[in-house]
């Protein structure tokens, strides 16, 4: 098989690998956001051994796993509202030290869910303009900015099979130009100013059929390899 | 001697007056003074002006006051969570006004009015719909929004422990917003645990110093 | 003797009787900062009974007396660099969040020093433009634009015995119109948009002798009293 | 395992350039990083813009700094405390700059870009000769004077406690700058009296949290 095959056959990863890759690139004494939903998976696929340190926009420092059943904490919830625990070493503090952390380039990485990535690194996921709900930014646009790299994940289309990375994006930004790294269900983009250059891509897919699911020029990069996460129940 | 406890919560939010902003500390319903807010309600000021996080859940506390209709804005950067149907049906209706504000926003335009300043330059919002009509400045080739200092009359805080000059501390992830809408109200009241004698909170440890807090009502423990 | 007697004779209050006289209008439960140099002297004259917070700009919410010698410990001095203490209920935060408190209106007042006061209420107390020495800002122009009330605390003139009240300051402003009330060794002087008014003279002091040492016109209030103090060692 | 940690203060200032900006934490005499002034004197960087409320004491720390011909500029507050004369002389000399800023506006200013700003309007030096010169703009009928925010390559630290990770906690009015000068540099180390295990610090008072620090030396309490 190559990369030019157009028959190939490739399996997505589901989304419990996906946190899983991106998971691998936070490294030891990484600060480290990860946004509502999917990005927060991530923090349980921490390679054994390494410390990395995750921050909750509601003011805590030093984020652990979910509270074993039955001793959770009214009082300690993450940003998704969830129950949450403290690690050694986690401090708490009030909502604006905790967005000073974001917005003043403190945190080394911020994990975003996205609904479109343009190839310029434009980011929209806070709204989809639906007429009937009001819009709501929560601390999306802070982290969009804020953090030293700004990573997304997410599933590589729409659930009609569309694209979403995209030329431009269709949706209202959360702002422009900050994405430098894609991971999605089928491969890992990094963003540079030479455009789209595919990093990683699942095992049996070809760069022609990542194309035709992805709207703007994809490059392959010269050290590409294959994204090759551990079987996980989805 | 200095003592700001009062009696009761009605007596904590006695004096708001119709067209007041509250600034309502708070995330999700962690940190949240239920016990002021449903004293508000009792108290009657209607066509205010809310500064919170989110948008109210079921029908207690804030969605009360909305679905009493004595809400005419609310100021928040997430009104989608929980149950927020009495906001939704007010939005709807458009009988409520919604300005929308990033959250890291909200919380640095009320340090700003704390701090005395008259605006800052935020990159936040750049070249992003929320942006539209404000002013806007490029900055050693950064683009900056600029943002308004935000003031409340009153803020309605929730702390774990109070001693009677009205020094505070909080309970973890409860701190959230409270801190931060202390310094910023005309008129800051917090529902409290418990009280503590002077001298027994850690000088080095106090995340509310006495200065911001005018009235301190004893609740009790959240059920 | 009336007011309107030229040849009374007046005896000028020394530096502890005005200091004595500012702490009076100090009230229960005041939150207060004291400039450098005299104004730090009423901290000493609260009537006892009444509990008034003192600040200070270092980082010091409830500071106390001066240390008993051999107590005193390096890192708790005062805005003037001397030994401290901290009264119960006392904290501690840093620098900005000290001056935000100045800054931000939270103090109810900031009694100063001053080189000059003008009938506008502006203020000079910072630099007497010395051109041998580097000029010297410190807190002074934070405190002078930030707190609810601004009084100042002067000798009535300067060692020539030329008037320090003026109608116009000559020595660079601190800021303008901030001043409310003026304590000197001679009176008590509010600033008011009607003009100064005189609400205390020395005992035997007449309005035409203490307007002799003042620039601009005073007027004498309605509820005027004697400004009689308690006899201190100077 | 994350460790700050560093052996020395030499090791603790290494790599600072010739041009640098350094902030300096401490008030009077109190809550300077002594040792790291004296090992960046022996690492010899040049041209140093230095930020500190005060210009240097004695011949020691800032001082020395400034005696040894290593002080391009200083931007303080108050330069005539103590005995300043190496300052004095530097100043009088002309072979070092003093850019004076009000002490609540050196510390905002690094609050600003702390928290990521393009700068703020400031009540403080409007209609005094500090503001000439600068942009200033009329907000609800008050003038204001626009601040530039200010960071450090290094800031210079002392703190009472730290961990692995440098978290940390300060005594008493020694806290003053450091807290503020730790959050707006690129570099901060901190000089600690002692370190203490991760997880015995108290987390709901912390004062620095870890991700401002990144190295940490231990030399001891001040005699």
């Amino acid at each position: 098989m190559t990369s030019s095959d157009k028959t190939a056959t490739y399996k997505p990863l589901n989304r419990d690998q996906m946190a899983w890759r991106a998971a691998q690139d936070l490294q030891e004494g990484a600060y480290v956001n990860l946004g509502i939903g999917m990005p927060t998976r991530a923090a349980s696929y921490v390679p054994d051994g390494r410390e990395v340190i995750f921050h909750s926009e509601n003011g805590i420092l030093g984020l652990g796993p979910k509270p074993e059943p039955g001793t959770e904490d009214e009082n300690l919830i993450d940003a998704g509202k969830n129950y949450t625990t403290l690690i050694k070493g986690g401090v708490f503090m009030h909502h604006a030290d905790a967005f000073l952390m974001i917005r003043g380039k403190h945190l080394d990485v911020s994990l975003l869910g996205a609904f479109e990535v343009s190839e310029a690194g434009d980011l929209a996921n806070w709204t989809t303009e639906d007429p009937s709900f009001p819009p709501g930014v929560g601390g999306a646009m802070d982290l969009a900015v804020g953090a030293k790299e700004i990573r997304v994940i997410m599933d590589h289309t729409d659930k009609g099979g569309k694209p979403r990375i995209l030329k431009k994006c269709r949706l209202p930004l959360t702002a422009p130009g900050c994405v430098k790294r894609i991971y999605t269900n089928l491969a890992v983009i990094d963003v540079t100013e030479q455009g789209l250059f595919v990093r990683e891509m699942v095992e049996g897919m070809t760069l022609e059929q990542l194309q035709a699911l992805t709207e703007p020029k994809l490059q392959l990069a010269n050290n590409w390899q294959s994204l090759t996460p551990p079987a996980m129940a989805a | 001697m200095i003592d700001k406890r009062v009696a009761s919560a009605a007596e904590a939010v006695a004096g708001v007056k119709d067209g007041a902003v509250v600034l309502v500390a708070g995330f999700g319903t962690v940190g949240i003074a239920d016990d002021l807010l449903e004293a508000l309600h009792e108290q009657g000021a209607t066509n205010l002006t809310i500064v919170h996080n989110n948008a109210g859940n079921g029908d207690t506390g804030l969605a009360r006051l909305i679905n009493s209709g004595r809400v005419a804005k609310v100021i928040c950067s997430y009104p989608r969570s929980g149950d927020y149907s009495a906001f939704l049906n007010a939005y709807r209706a458009k009988t409520l006004e919604l300005e929308l504000v990033p959250q890291g926003i909200i919380s640095e335009r009320m340090h700003a009015h704390a701090a005395g300043l008259g605006g800052f330059f935020s990159p936040v919002t750049a070249h992003t719909k929320l942006a539209e009509g404000k002013e806007t400045r490029e900055i050693d080739g950064v683009l900056y929004v600029f943002e308004k200092p935000l003031k409340g009359d009153i803020a309605l805080l929730r702390a774990k422990k109070a001693d009677r000059w009205g020094n505070l501390v909080y309970d973890q992830s409860a701190r959230n917003f409270n801190p931060i809408m202390a310094m910023a109200a005309d008129l800051s009241v917090v529902q409290v645990n418990e009280m503590v004698e002077l001298g027994s909170l850690d000088p080095e440890a106090v995340v509310t110093p006495s200065i911001f807090i005018d009235r301190v009502v004893v609740v009790g423990a959240k059920a």
